[in-house]
């Protein structure tokens, strides 16, 4: 499996399907427990970045990352914006100018945008946030040469559904303490599409 | 210029354009530069914007920042990472309003970056309602 | 009206109509009134127009007052006193902004008043900067 | 000496002609150690009750004050808004209905204002308020039937200009610490103003 600018492209446009497709979805899970704009949020980053994706042409994934970073940064909004975009802009680095990646290489550019997810949002596991999906699931790929896509998909909605559980610790939720318990972190889900639009992308394209 | 310049980020464009003119009043000859909003005018901030207010105010004695909530403190962050390096930007651990207030009176002394932080972050322990 | 009712007292006018939209986005539950500036617009507090916003969102359960600065207390308590007696109104000693973002996630939970006093004072003890 | 309508009247157009007059020495003070408004402040207080004075008629001193504070408090705005406003509310629960006070009397209305003020502002002497100025000032004339207002108008200068070695502990001028020191206090001013107004008032009268 090679990871181009073409697949890149695909993941992408699968993603902003997700969020399009589930954006109520998205504000619901964060009016329960946020200010309910996560996926009115989601939604404006991605229709800018899909503007983005038809109007200019990449030549290596590296740039496509850098140039979503920047949408993302300046049209998401909320804690989300600066959080993806930090991720997409480490991703970006880590891709470098590489043409094509090979499964563990683009592991090594996700793991990179889960470090500045991370670095950028100081969370921990189990603080009910984006983090409890990126961090385990790469943690559970990482070193894979093949990656099973349905093992991946299912293990990121298990994950995103964990945080059902949590007392969050970060972000607005937190402000709630124990009652934000119940409730999917919004975060956690938007990352969930992430990965189940890479997944839907690579698996059909093996 | 030998003042530590201030800026505010804060979801809101009102309460920053607010909060200047509170400051403002009480020591013209701070700069304070203000971030509040998103690009649409709604709730929520924007990294460029607060670079863009960083940079306009910037100066080598340094410049303090003080943000209202989470989300604005990562924006803010990554706003110092997209703008020059190496640059004196300390973000005060403090109430955004009080802080501020406390700030633009120390800034105004022309005490150093470090003073003008503490005296913000000072301002969280400061009782608003004297006890008699 | 089952939820205790908060309201904003400024210095300015624009402060409070930006915490107002803030916290209006988190929790359009609760009830909220402002009452900022002076009323010619300037800077400063005016005690009937506190009064009038106290009066205009009052329940039975009870309103809590957050303030900016000093004078605007002395002008609250005053405002207190000029409107009818025997109401359940208490004033925060907690920062404008952040206090006022705990007492509205409180008193969304229909939580009593003294419960919502508790988590806007609480907002002074907050580390708004997580350390790693 | 019996104090009616009339010597409110005059002491509190003198009063005016203090603050217009000095207006602007009282917001250079401010400017020092406060926001520069004070004399602003004042002066657009004066003006309104000027106003009301030219335009209303009032049959005893209690009503006339209860007047003013409704004024005051409308009007002044910042700090010292409410707490004249106070005090004269305070004064004119404490004139009551009586036609003439005598000087005993009209100290007791002195002290009830007094007594205001620092209910409202909670300072004590020392703290570089306008309370430095009231509180010495009444308990020196406390008991006495007659007042030498020479006596007075200088134990009120002096004790207005007392507040200049004074470290802030109330109001704006608090958040200066040490710095406020060697600056007299505006609120003060004013308040000597108010006094020395009395003076020259019931001075002539006598
Ligand atoms: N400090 C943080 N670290 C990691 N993720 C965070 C952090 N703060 C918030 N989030 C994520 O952001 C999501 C909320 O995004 P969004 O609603 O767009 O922002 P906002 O809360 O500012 O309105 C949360 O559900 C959570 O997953
Ligand atoms: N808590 C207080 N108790 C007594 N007097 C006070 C208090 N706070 C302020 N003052 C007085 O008010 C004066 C300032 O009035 P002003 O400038 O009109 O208000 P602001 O400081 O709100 O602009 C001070 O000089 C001081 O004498
Ligand atoms: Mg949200
Ligand atoms: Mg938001
Ligand atoms: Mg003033
Ligand atoms: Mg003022």
């Amino acid at each position: 499996m090679k990871i181009t600018v073409k697949e890149i492209e695909a993941w992408l446009e699968a993603f902003r399907e997700e969020i399009t497709a589930h954006k109520e979805e998205l504000s619901d899970l964060d009016q329960a427990i946020g200010d309910g704009d996560h996926g009115i949020n989601m939604a404006r980053g991605v229709k800018e970045m899909h503007n983005l994706l038809e109007t200019k042409s990449f030549q290596v994934p590296g740039e496509i990352l850098k140039a979503v970073s920047m949408v993302f940064i300046g049209k998401i909004g909320g804690a989300a914006g600066p959080l993806y975009g930090s991720a997409f802009m480490k991703m970006a680095a880590e891709a470098g100018t590489k043409e094509a990646l090979s499964a563990e290489e683009f592991l090594g550019v996700l793991r990179a945008g889960k470090s500045a997810i991370v670095q950028r949002g100081k969370a921990e596991t189990g603080e009910k946030t984006m983090v409890d999906v990126w961090l385990p699931l790469l943690k559970k790929f990482e070193g894979k040469q093949e990656i099973d896509w349905d093992d991946w998909e299912n293990s990121a909605e298990e994950l995103k559904n964990n945080t059902k559980e949590m007392h969050a610790k970060k972000g607005r939720a937190a402000y709630l303490g124990a009652r934000s318990v119940g409730h999917i972190d919004p975060g956690a889900t938007s990352s969930y599409y992430l990965f189940k639009a890479l997944a839907d992308t690579l698996r059909e394209g093996s | 210029m030998d003042k530590v310049s201030l800026v505010f980020v804060s979801h809101s464009a009102d309460i920053v354009k607010g909060i200047k003119s509170l400051l403002f009043e009480m020591q013209p000859e701070v700069n304070i530069a203000v971030a509040g909003g998103e690009d649409d005018g709604g709730i929520g901030t924007n990294a460029q914007a607060i670079e863009e207010a960083i940079s306009s105010v910037y100066s080598d004695k340094g410049t303090v920042v003080l943000f209202d909530l989470g989300s604005a403190l990562l924006n803010t962050e990554l706003a110092i990472e997209l703008g020059e390096e190496g640059r004196k930007i300390r973000i005060a651990d403090a109430p955004i309003l009080e802080g501020g207030y406390s700030a633009v009176v120390e800034a105004g002394f022309g005490s150093d970056i470090d003073k003008v932080v503490e005296a913000a972050e000072k301002a969280r322990e400061m009782q608003k309602i004297p006890q008699r």
